[in-house]
């Protein structure tokens, strides 16, 4: 197991794939000269050139459209999204054009595209500059959400993304990037999508996260751990399509969930989740399922009312504890 | 040529001393078996869609319909220069381009029926209509989205080197959209090998183009200097003779060019669209009619070159009608798509993890 | 009362409102001389000249921004999409722009704009003119979306959106636009956004929905009256802000629900509606609350296939017996 | 004048037969007093941002701050001919923007703060900087959203038959998003009262605007037949002349205008990002300051022309660091928000429905 940063995992598959497949290219702005605004695409340039490494205008609907363009005709573009909170101006091509096209033509035209950028909160970036947008792609069926929270979930994730002929939106962190951790060392280190990971294991609770929010709902359980309560912690690693058998496994096992999430509540992706649960496992049900997400408001600039705003490990131990009925 | 910017007032290939058929091919050097193939694919055109307009009006098509009638020359003359290797992609108008590109009218036809043999197994209907082995890209409903797509298939065939073109048709009220803009601006940038072509019938709906833009549409490629030229669109042999230049311009790697198609439409916006109204009066359609017509203009050329007479004519009819009828008992006798299909072709790839609806089913 | 159309309604309250208030506009493609691509604005342009109602370009993003500026400035735009499908590509203007202005200008910019057109399926549109496109709006804070079933609730509703300072997305149905109603007369009929209403009484099952799906609802109701069954049938008109207590009362009273929307289930409006009411009034409940909606798919062409993809009555029928164990 | 595209070499305000400092005054018609209160104008802009960087250094102030350091002649040149009625929107480099509108200094520095007395509470932050009041339109974060805003704003005035002007800024990069296409159209078809101000300082973050875009800043208006100029940015008289000239243009109803101001960041893209690096060197960056600084221009011209001296110089200096010392104090000395204030401000209006999470408070 080599340790490195989710950066250097996320540029370690891009380099692996781009290494393997010739149709690979990468386009973006500031992914070539520049390396990425984050970084991730560091040594790029230099080791594939700028045939396969290409800086984009600012122009997000234009070079998005670009990529469905290539992918029907064959190529396999990775279409970096500086952030994803820019990606609303594109989000007409990701719809309208990528998500529905294998339909609309009847199996003709396989999108074989990835969306990638860090989505959600940094550190009091604002209203424009901090959502999480997973809802907005997981809602129409057709393109796929994968959002990794460790350096080896986003190593196997974006190489089993990029290999796959669904257009993928790929969502990052950018307070991840730094975050170090162990990936298996084996040279084509590949995790399916829709395949959720059990972080922690425990019989109590279940608390049920995707995306950077794993390290909260680990930072929860750890605190009730004190408390001798034992919580599974399930990271659903794909949002779209969902581990539906391992989210009813862990509910059969805790018969209460809590549902941590990045996002605004409403309608949000944990709205689908306990949605999910309780249609199918309403029986096993002993409380409510409980959200904890992002204050339903934008988000705002002073520290202390984003700290508010986002979601915390106290307010994960909190719902625990009342789905608990402690 | 291209170079230079050249404004053409229209019609004036009809305009004051008149050259002779035979001249007007030899000037636009099209042969004779060229030219009747020519006209012999605009009356299938014309014919397929007259026929569709019937089957619309009693309920075999739904949906919305745009027909291509009187602007079949931007088909035939723009697609049918083409390599089988270049690409075409487009808007919802596009039954026509479908068949020039080499899509089989009864595919065609079937998908308008919303049956199994239709060029999308019935699924994408009238805007939707793709042919993935002959390059034909669809067939797109969002107004300039297809621009960005046009883009990016010029990439891949940079990308991989070849030397095929793309030809990426809009109408004119596309290029008031954003996506044309930054698709431009990213065709120029990278010397893409694509032609954009603004099929200029005048209106967008119901507004004519003036109303709502700020200069001609052959301007509009200005801020991103690519070369733009205007072209007589109802004249089928001088836009044939300019695309088969342009191609090889582009296939040289000329880069991106910009073409002004002007035309116009003989029906309503869709088949439950007014043909005239308050954006225009009967008399301007009736004189873009009378002195307009694509395929009226080329068999006055041939009848004139005496290359054709009306038997001539009629028998071509004939045959074009024969291929419609065909195609049209083979919509009809096409089955329609089985329920299962409901859940097919939403994802290309077997999912590890269940789908959504996977459960929704099992649940009902 | 008079009988009219839902196109009247919105019609006339579109008239009275910019009788009433000189800064009021409307712009949109075809609004004016064509009188709206589905003639929602037959002779405004007569009554209220070119000024105040303007033909657009084919430009989303660049008229809808334009309103959002205009409305910053102290006019109360009216924008209309054609569809709420074509909103796609102005979205960043209403989530990054409308819907987070007056927050991140901590109340200097109020936004009294509304955003209106249809949304949903048609008939045979196929699948990039046929989405229900709520969610796309609720789930961000900041935008009221408000999506009214018959013709007076289009006219008390719209006036009411019209007066509203909050951005508001106005969703209306092709297909309602025909359909005759009872609207009161009084000459300033105007419906609180927020306040559901109770389309149908019955203690047995609550059947709740919105838009369009309120007669479908209500067919389905008809069919289990039959059976002996009584349904409640709750439209909640808006859907963003909600009438919660509503929401519960209902629950409160039969103990079981049944959400039915046009649009896809995965993280739609469905799915916050279950999440509240088991969150909030799980011991209320008897059996899951069960979703109809339209098929997790893009929508096809095919008529037979288009049909299998809506949310039916019949299906309506189905998951009410579903919930009441029949 | 504007009627006609003129280019202007950089630098060539200093060029050869270099004019007095009197004559640059005279022929640009601005006095004595006027030349000093601009440069008293850009001391104060660049004493605030320099007191601005050391704050975030130490974590006073949070998240994305871009300066406008070496860019403030196109705050107070473009800015302060602009009558009170006149509107300024722009982008998230707007600090100085904000201030040269009328925006309290003390109110920006509290809102890098995050605190109650800043101009947005605390809420917005350095990108979101607003003064209603004044007609500062913010302070927007979407690269060319604020684009329509402008033309938005510039609709009001004429809907309103007002005669005041919209100043909308926006950075070299925006012109290459579909917004900005779509905007300028629509400013153009109905004459609108705007001028689209594109602060052309070479780079979009690490990237120079010859690499994304096919031709030159100023000849992006040509598809809209909006006359475009290009102004020296770093010339604060020039800046100013051409403004107040505009300014009355369009006021006078001579429609919308595109300004191409050629300026320079002497910083990085934002105080997280290099000044110099892979995409510009070190030595560029320091010829730029060396001869292109706006304030040491300025005061070159005014030393030249005997208006002020190095005493008078350093006076002004220390009364601006004077307001500069003010406003940070002021911003320590104001209070954060408090939490109530998380949920103010989301709904313009009281809703009769509840609001989703006033219950999931309630809950908790
Ligand atoms: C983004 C978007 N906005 C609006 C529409 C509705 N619409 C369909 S076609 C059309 C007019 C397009 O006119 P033009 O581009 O000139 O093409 P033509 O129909 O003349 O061939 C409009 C407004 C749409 N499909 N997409
Ligand atoms: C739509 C969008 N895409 C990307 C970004 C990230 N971003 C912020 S500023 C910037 C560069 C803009 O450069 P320019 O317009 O020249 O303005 P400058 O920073 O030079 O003043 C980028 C890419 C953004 N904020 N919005
Ligand atoms: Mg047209
Ligand atoms: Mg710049």
């Amino acid at each position: 197991m080599a340790v490195m940063t989710y950066r250097e995992a996320l540029n370690e598959a891009l380099a692996e794939e781009m290494e393997r497949d010739p149709d690979i290219f990468l386009m973006g702005e500031e992914v070539a000269e520049y390396e990425g605004a984050y970084k991730v695409t560091k040594g790029l340039l230099d080791t594939f050139g700028d045939r396969r490494v290409v800086d984009s205008p600012i122009s997000e609907l234009g070079f998005a459209g670009l990529g469905v363009g290539a992918a029907m005709a064959g190529l396999r573009p990775v279409i970096e999204f500086m952030t994803f909170n820019f990606a609303f101006l594109a989000i007409d091509q990701v719809i309208n054009g990528a998500s529905k096209m294998h339909y609309m033509s009847a199996g003709q035209f396989p999108m074989p595209i990835v969306f990638r950028g860090p989505t959600g909160a940094a550190l009091q970036l604002s209203a424009q500059h901090s959502q999480a947008c997973e809802t907005y792609y997981t809602h129409a069926p057709g393109c796929k959400v994968v959002t990794p929270g460790t350096a080896a979930d986003a190593k196997g994730l974006l190489k089993a993304s990029i290999r796959d002929d669904d257009p993928v939106a790929f969502m990052e962190g950018e307070l991840l990037y730094n975050l170090k951790g162990e990936v298996p060392d084996d040279d084509d280190f590949v995790i399916p999508l829709g395949v959720a990971d059990l972080k922690r294991e425990g019989s109590d609770v279940s608390i049920i996260t995707h995306g950077k929010m794993v390290h909260v709902a680990l930072q929860a359980a750890a605190t009730l751990e004190k408390d001798g309560i034992e919580a599974d912690v399930l990271d659903l690693r794909t949002i779209r399509p969902l581990d539906v058998d391992a989210i009813l496994d862990t509910v059969a096992k805790t018969n209460r969930a809590v549902y941590v999430e990045e996002g605004w509540p409403y309608a949000g992706t944990g709205a689908q989740i306990t949605t999910l649960i309780q249609e199918e496992a309403f029986d096993h049900l002993d409380a409510p399922l409980l959200r904890v997400s992002q204050a339903d408001v934008p988000m705002p600039y002073a520290k202390n009312l984003e700290n508010l705003a986002k979601p915390s490990a106290d307010r994960v131990v909190d719902a625990c504890n009342r789905v608990l009925y402690r | 040529m291209a170079e230079t910017k050249t404004r053409k007032k229209k019609g004036n290939a009809k305009g004051g001393g008149k050259p002779s058929g035979a001249a007007l091919l030899e000037q636009h050097g099209v042969d004779e078996a060229l030219a009747l193939d020519l006209l012999r694919e605009m009356l299938l055109y014309r014919r397929f869609e007259e026929n569709a307009e019937e089957a619309y009006a009693i309920g075999k098509i739904g949906g919305f319909c745009h027909v291509h009638i009187g602007q079949e020359a931007a088909a035939a003359g723009a697609i049918k220069p083409l390599r089988d290797d270049d690409y075409v992609v487009t808007a919802y108008r596009e039954h026509t381009q479908a068949i020039a590109k080499g899509v089989d009218p009864k595919a065609v036809m079937a998908e308008l029926y919303g049956r199994t043999d239709g060029s999308s197994r019935g699924k994408g209907g009238s805007m939707h209509i793709y042919g993935a082995e002959c390059r034909f890209m669809g067939g797109h409903g969002i107004v300039g989205g297809q621009v960005p797509l046009g883009a990016g298939i010029a990439w891949k065939i940079r990308y991989k080197e070849e030397d095929s073109v793309v030809v990426c048709f809009m109408g004119d009220a596309a290029v008031n959209q954003g996506a044309f803009h930054e698709a431009m601006n990213l065709a120029a940038i990278w010397s893409l090998p694509a032609i954009f072509v603004v099929e200029n019938n005048e209106y967008g709906m119901g507004t004519h183009f003036k109303r709502v833009s700020a200069t001609e549409v052959v301007d509009r490629s200005a801020s991103y200097d690519i070369p733009a030229i205007s072209v007589n669109g109802q004249d089928v042999l001088e836009t044939y003779a300019r695309f088969r230049d342009l191609a090889e311009e582009v296939r040289g790697g000329g880069g991106p060019r910009f073409v002004d198609l002007q035309t116009y439409r003989f029906r309503g916006h869709s088949m439950s669209d007014p043909v005239s109204g308050t954006y225009r009066s009967a008399e301007e359609v009736e004189e873009r009619k009378e002195n307009g017509d694509p395929i009226t203009l080329l068999r006055g050329t041939l009848f004139d070159a005496g290359i054709l007479d009306q038997d001539g004519l009629e028998e071509i009819d004939g045959e074009v009608r024969g291929l419609v009828e065909e195609a049209a008992d083979f919509a009809d006798a096409s089955p329609k798509p089985g329920p299962e299909e409901l859940y097919e072709h939403v994802w290309a790839q077997e999912n590890h993890g269940r789908l959504f609806f996977d459960r929704r089913e099992q649940a009902r």
